[in-house]
């Protein structure tokens, strides 16, 4: 394991001081953990709170900030917080008018959630959640855990965080994230894997020749392993899967083309110069593009796209201004 | 008649902290090959905090209450998956231990229905989903039989380690549909559950020191 | 070799549409070429034109926008482009007022921007340039070819547009251009090495526990080698050699925590949460700070710091709106 | 008495072009070590320009014209640091044949002579900082020498690839003080110089063709 580091036991703690460090009129850490909160409290609007394992730089302190989220809470490397983090977060940051959670689809970051949320509920919070499961690499089905939480998450923050920041009331922001999901899709894959610090090993190996299609953002292993072959093919496979969900056709979207933490941007401009193309004979109109590291793997090289659905209501929130570190607007 | 008062299970505990802290790396390789590669690391991150929290821990004769503490304990250390269902596993057994000083071979298996039941209703998971339960489930009936049947505490968790460790066998020869290892689909086949594994080695470290 | 790529000779090309494409509404480019002008060019003030070899990015594509840079030339990866190509871009953006080059030091990229300046001046385009050498790894002889220029260069983007944009003439805004080269310092390491697509093999290789020190952004080896240290040991090797360059003490600085390329945000975020604290040690005040990849070298793993020391002049360009794909203020 | 006019410059021009592809890999594989490996892939792209533009071009007699195209295409095609140098190099020698339909001893030194004081000119450099100019200056000396001594253009330009050898192998016995490769000060040491290998390349076809 090769890592700029000091030890395996401070990486989370000492990269949320330098976030933290680097924008210090915009965000503050609070003492009791690895928890991130906007410098100044906003009152009289919603809260949004995300967070889950560490190891997704930006996501979620990158985000917080105007016209995002309030807070974010922050787990060891790919490990959910635990419920009283969490509830310390909500706290933090809760308002009158109440707080909505964006969790991620894992059993860990629900369970961990839900249980914080009965926490701020006894202790008279008014709070709700909404879980992101944008990628359609995996599975959705009753019967499972369902499909995970990856970078389309960023979209469910950027929107909800703008119309928290309207003004508008708890089921009103969980309607208008929940709109999001419904209409997001992401899938990503791999050429090289990453390695978890306090673990030391790689999630998978891979071959000089091979690459992992359908993998998510915790450096475990995706759906099948192929020959590495060229980016447009690649990028092929991953939108006729995102397309193949939902219909896209003569929609307006937003587009994602998310780096997974060690790809350098020449190779997602390379893949964006396909994918649009594609969309475009496809007649999916590309309202708006966003190339770079949004929600990544530590140190996973490979990318990922998302695709939003558009109408005029996400338009609007898309577009408003936002003032976090790893966006702006 | 053989009983565990709040001692021993204390001693059982820093017992369980040390082959947790020892079969770390291996817990953690498990979950490598078909989860994230944290069970280990997460679960000696909570033992460890239970252990100390236990050694700070004012005398309390109360079972159901070192049992509480050591559950609220996992759930504010270990955090992932496992945390909320080991977590409220130990917390639901405090709930039904609450005030015994000593639980018998019958109490012991109240609080060990309880927690199983915690784990079930905190994951919404049934056997055969390749989870924690696929051990704990059969653990379960075997110590309920066990004890029906008038064995000692002692031989009964014994027989609960062997349904355990088949449990565990079991998780290999089949699809996990919960967890993370769920999204491998096909792939998990061959590979056994790292959550049944540390609930087999947790019943094993208690029969080794009743 | 491992990379999102469909071919060793599309590379360039295909990154350039592929960022294009991402911005369509900022940016365009040019058909005779990898060079990249605003979609719509700014009249009446000085035109700011930058590049060099590909390999950078979001330098130096993502730096043409309101605020920043009015177009740049992209070379073949790590290879200066031709001076018919600076030139091509040069004659687009030229306006009345005149065309600032900004050209880091490497012998490559001054000779051929030295030549294409030439051609346009022959044509009666007012046109001067600077030369950026903030790598302090490099010793500054006048019997050498001097100090590099690397991620200092993003910051004479950011001051010298905005001087640009407030309507300065060309003398002012190459003055100040010369500012921020006189107060900028830099100097970089790696933990892996990079790959010239073309070349197939990487610039050098480093065993697992080894690093080079005061590496440049062309994926060549850095100054020496050494066994891999803590985040903070290896970040206060580069402190120190910065801060011995130019006076800091007592100063306001913008810092720069720039990624290599494959560098996890995490590492970087590890790393500024030291040299914050280091700098407030040696009483120097941190004015702004930015944690991100702005000057990479394809996918190496590493970083470098920058300090900029500030005025007031300074301070206010810093400060002025900027609206580039890679820098949004 | 031997000349070279415009058709066999053209040839040694395609020479060179196939002479740098068969030699991309190894001229690379030096800037690799004390650059940043692309003095090959530089070369050959710029090459692979010439000899195609060189076959579209309508027949030239005058040798300075083709000089003159060379120089440009490289300019235009090259990049990096050897791009202007060996670019200007060919333009300053086309400029001093300008309208010679052949050159002969003394016209090919006067052109050779141009464009090595044109590399000098434009890279500001001299002999002794381990770039190309430690092959070039003493192939000119040794092609002033064995010229003036009455020999034919020939054997001189033979003379001259034996000087730029003797340049070459120079270059790994001292520290690069200009290009690249100076960044990397003592460490440049025991390598050969990229540039001054392709001008000793170059400079071997030419003699072979002759
Ligand atoms: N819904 C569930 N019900 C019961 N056990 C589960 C459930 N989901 C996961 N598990 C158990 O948790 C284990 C993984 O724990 P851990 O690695 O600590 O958490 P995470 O999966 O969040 O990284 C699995 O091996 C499995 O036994
Ligand atoms: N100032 C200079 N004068 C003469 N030759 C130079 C000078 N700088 C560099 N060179 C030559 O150029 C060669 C490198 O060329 P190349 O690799 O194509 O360009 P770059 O260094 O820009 O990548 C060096 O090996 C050296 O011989
Ligand atoms: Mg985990
Ligand atoms: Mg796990
Ligand atoms: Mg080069
Ligand atoms: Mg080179």
């Amino acid at each position: 394991m090769k890592k700029i580091i000091n030890s395996v036991e401070k990486v989370e703690e000492q990269m949320i001081r330098g976030l933290v460090k680097a924008f210090p009129q915009q965000l503050k850490k609070l003492s009791c953990g690895n928890v991130v909160v906007r410098a100044t409290k906003k009152e009289g609007k919603v809260a949004l709170v995300s967070g889950g394992g560490s190891g997704h730089e930006p996501a979620h302190g990158g985000f917080v900030g105007e016209g995002m989220l309030d807070c974010a809470v922050a787990g060891p490397v790919f490990t959910s917080p635990t419920p009283d983090q969490i509830y310390e977060g909500i706290k933090a940051v809760a308002t009158e008018p109440g707080v909505l959670c964006i969790v991620k689809n894992y059993t860990g970051d629900v369970l961990n959630f839900e249980m914080a949320i009965d926490m701020a509920k006894d202790e008279g919070i008014k709070a709700d959640y909404v879980v992101v499961n944008d990628d359609v690499a995996v599975k959705d089905s009753l019967y499972t855990t369902g499909r995970r939480g990856v970078a389309g998450t960023i979209l469910v923050h950027k929107i909800a965080g703008a119309r928290a920041e309207e003004g508008a009331d708890l089921s009103s922001v969980k309607a208008v994230a929940e709109k999001v999901i419904a209409n997001v899709r992401t899938m990503g894959m791999a050429i090289k894997p990453c390695t978890v610090p306090a673990n030391g090993k790689p999630g998978f190996e891979l071959a000089e020749d091979e690459m992992e299609i359908g993998i998510g953002i915790h450096g475990e292993p995706g759906t099948h392993r192929e020959k590495l072959a060229q980016a447009n093919k690649v990028a092929e496979t991953l939108l006729e899967k995102i397309l193949a969900d939902i219909d896209y056709k003569g929609r307006e979207v937003t587009v994602i083309i998310n780096g997974m933490g060690a790809t350098p941007l020449m190779e997602l401009y390379i893949v964006n110069d396909f994918v649009q193309d594609y969309l475009a004979a496809h007649e999916v109109k590309v309202y708006n593009t966003m190339v770079g590291n949004y929600m990544t793997s530590i140190e996973m090289a490979g990318f990922s796209i998302t695709l939003l659905r558009l109408d005029d209501e996400l338009k609007r929130l898309y577009d408003a201004k936002a003032a976090a570190p790893a966006l702006v607007k | 008649m053989m009983t565990l008062d709040s001692k021993k299970m204390i001693k059982i505990f820093n017992n369980i902290a040390s082959k947790v802290e020892e079969e770390k790396a291996f817990l953690t390789e498990l979950d490598t090959a078909i989860g994230d590669g944290d069970h280990g690391i997460n679960l000696a991150r909570g033992f460890h905090a239970v252990a100390e929290k236990l050694s700070q821990m004012e005398e309390d004769d109360d079972t159901g209450s070192v049992l509480k503490t050591v559950g609220m304990q996992l759930v504010s250390t270990v955090g992932g998956a496992s945390g909320p269902l080991y977590g409220t596993a130990f917390m639901k057994a405090g709930a039904v231990s609450k005030g015994k000083r000593e639980l018998d071979a019958v109490g012991f298996l109240a609080a060990f229905e309880a927690a199983v039941d915690g784990v079930k209703m905190r994951g919404k998971a049934v056997p055969g989903e390749k989870t924690m339960l696929d051990a704990l489930c059969p653990a379960c009936d075997a110590l309920k039989i066990s004890i029906a049947g008038g064995d000692d505490l002692k031989t009964a968790v014994w027989k609960a380690v062997e349904a355990a460790e088949k449990g565990v066998a079991f998780t290999k020869t089949i699809i996990a549909t919960k967890g993370r290892a769920s999204y491998l689909g096909e792939r998990s086949l061959g590979h056994q559950d790292p959550g049944a594994t540390s609930s087999l080695l947790m019943l094993r470290v208690i029969a080794e020191s009743l």
